[in-house]
């Protein structure tokens, strides 16, 4: 999650999900119903669900990996919607999805709005905020830490696009993470910015560069926290 | 199809609420808006057949279907089913019998516009929701 | 305007109105209620907006610049609101807001809520849409595109981040826009990728880099429009 | 203090109402959740200022408190403002006069949480509305 939109929730939960599936049955949800990055990222746009007595059956991307996406319901139609309807939407999503897997990544919208109430309502959480390191977007993702805070939860929060290659040189287009962050003590897991990941989008289940090494770290890092 | 779940749903959300109370269930009223078009005959039918062997096997599902007024909230102008008839036509034509408002009723807003304006913002496509739980006390009068 | 997060819609929301400001009285308004990036740009960040007879009275940021926020009623405090609040919370900022400006430029949240249907509500409006050159971007900006054609509205799209310098070369660090939205037959506008930006969060309108020089260039193309 | 900018518009919005109806304006009723700590006094008075050389100037603004009660949509628990008066207190000191539930009454949830199970999703905290214009035809019986 992150109240900054842009810096890599979709393309992280995808890559998360995706590494998290080898161990672990694994469902990943897209609670981002005006976007629908996810549908766009697996190859997925314009199908749709089939439904069956269960209700909505996710998409079967890998044996041990399930995606549920309000994009299998409205195929490629824009979803505009009053606020007053979002809450019930995504609450709908999840009552009629087939849900059964054993770890579930949801992958939220920007913003501070009823997708983290509806979180709060349906299920416990363990939160990884996505940030990058500029100032602007740190600055935003703090209001979100400080929420998460006061709700008792213990955030990791993950350092996306932080540097890149350019010849011999490593460079960080979007400045470095400035200390106020460092220092909250939370524990940090660094991203690099990785030029290739545009060619897989649509197909990112094959996607073998070195963001999915960073996400089998991860996991383990999750595993240990869900224990 | 779905309706199945529906109807689990509504077992497992009533089976919560009656936690820790007293009495049985007799009736559970369900209500439902028209423009989901979802079968009352299998939302009833697969109630009765996965209530059994739970603590509502005594009870009896009713499906109340709702025709609700729409309002349009840029102008104002109130409207029914039938004056959208030919959008919501267009869109189960287009995506057959599970089409997106028999499964999230309350996408309305996306898919249907104000026939008056055009405006999305429209309110009033109700959602499926339990109106009412009668209960039976089980004290006997003595 | 963009259903695309961090492709720097408040970024050149603010550049854009402080470019505009040079010929005309112009007010910028901050609909982002979730994120508040504009105070954060401006400096603004946790003051509290004056309130007078005529209602909440916007910062002045420059002779002829000012800014209307929800930063400037709630201060630093995390705004999380479920979505059937949001459309009033809109229209209550700009209700109680005293306005008088000629021209005002609106820095929207991403997403397809509320915040559109609420524009379409209180004027009529020149849409910019923004995004960056990356595939998945374009993808779901191409819903908002869809939306606003139906609407009979002929955006501007603008494609931030295209370009940088590494060295003596142009790279595209987000890759190349596809063919696909060229063929639209929209105006566009790209825009290149500026590191220093970042050292401008909290006194952008000091920014003078080259991106304000194409924020002159695109006022005159909206002068040119809104006649 | 800025009940001057919210007479204001509710001259404007009865005005835009009224055009091109029969009849002359004689009472609207505007509802104002207690919450937000508006001046009744002020309303008025400002209200009667601004109505001169207007279609309403025959008008009498009364102003409706509404006292809301809250429901908690995560637990269901229904409360009322003497259940949240130290969170509200505080939020008054910390802003002063112009706090943010006086500004923009909507913005409750995200300065309020439920006294039950601290969630921020609650409902019920009413807007600034016009609930009534009564009209008195210039239609004189003869
Ligand atoms: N580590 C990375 N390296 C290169 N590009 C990235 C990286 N992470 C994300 N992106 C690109 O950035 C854009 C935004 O990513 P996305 O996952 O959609 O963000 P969000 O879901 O937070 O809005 C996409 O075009 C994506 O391909
Ligand atoms: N042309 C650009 N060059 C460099 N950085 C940029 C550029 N445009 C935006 N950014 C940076 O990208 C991030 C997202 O920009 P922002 O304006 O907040 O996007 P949005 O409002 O669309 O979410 C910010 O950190 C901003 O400083
Ligand atoms: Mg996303
Ligand atoms: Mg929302
Ligand atoms: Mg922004
Ligand atoms: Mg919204
Ligand atoms: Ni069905
Ligand atoms: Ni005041
Ligand atoms: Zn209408
Ligand atoms: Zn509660």
């Amino acid at each position: 999650m992150s109240a900054k939109g842009g810096v890599g929730k979709s393309v992280i939960s995808s890559l998360l999900a995706i590494a998290l599936s080898r161990d672990h049955d694994t469902l990943l949800v897209d609670l981002d119903i005006h976007t629908m990055a996810l549908p766009k990222l697996f190859g997925y746009d314009g199908v749709l669900h089939e439904v069956s007595k269960e209700g909505i059956i996710p998409f079967r991307i890998a044996q041990k990996l399930k995606l549920l996406t309000l994009g299998g319901v409205v195929k490629g139609r824009t979803v505009i919607l009053p606020g007053r309807n979002q809450e019930r939407v995504m609450e709908s999503l999840l009552g009629t999805g087939a849900i059964k897997e054993d770890v579930i990544v949801f992958d939220l919208p920007p913003g501070l709005g009823d997708e983290i109430l509806v979180l709060e309502k349906v299920t416990d959480f363990l939160p990884l905020v996505v940030t990058n390191p500029s100032t602007l977007s740190v600055r935003v993702v703090e209001y979100l830490l400080k929420y998460l805070e006061e709700k008792g939860k213990n955030p990791l929060l993950i350092v996306n696009m932080s540097f890149m290659k350019c010849g011999s040189e490593v460079i960080r287009p979007f400045g470095s993470l400035n200390e106020q962050v460092s220092r909250r003590g939370l524990q940090i897991v660094e991203l690099p910015m990785d030029e290739t990941l545009n060619r897989f989008v649509g197909k990112i289940q094959e996607y073998r560069g070195n963001l999915l090494d960073e996400m089998y770290k991860l996991s383990s890092i999750i595993n240990e926290r869900m224990r | 199809m779905h309706e199945w779940s529906i109807a689990d749903a509504v077992v497992r959300t009533v089976e919560d609420m009656m936690e820790g109370r007293e009495g049985r269930v007799s009736k559970i009223v369900l209500g439902v808006p028209r423009i989901s078009f979802l079968d009352v005959e299998i939302l009833i039918e697969a109630f009765d057949e996965l209530k059994k062997n739970t603590s509502l096997s005594d009870s009896r599902l009713e499906v109340n279907i709702r025709e609700p007024s729409f309002t349009c909230q840029r102008c104002g102008f109130v409207f029914h089913l039938n004056d959208i008839k030919s959008q919501v036509d267009d869109l189960r034509s287009e995506f057959g019998e599970e089409y997106p408002l028999h499964l999230i009723p309350m996408l309305g807003p996306s898919f249907l516009t104000c026939p008056h304006c055009g405006s999305h913002d429209i309110s009033g496509n109700d959602d499926i929701v339990v109106e009412r739980v009668e209960i039976e006390s089980t004290v006997k009068p003595s």
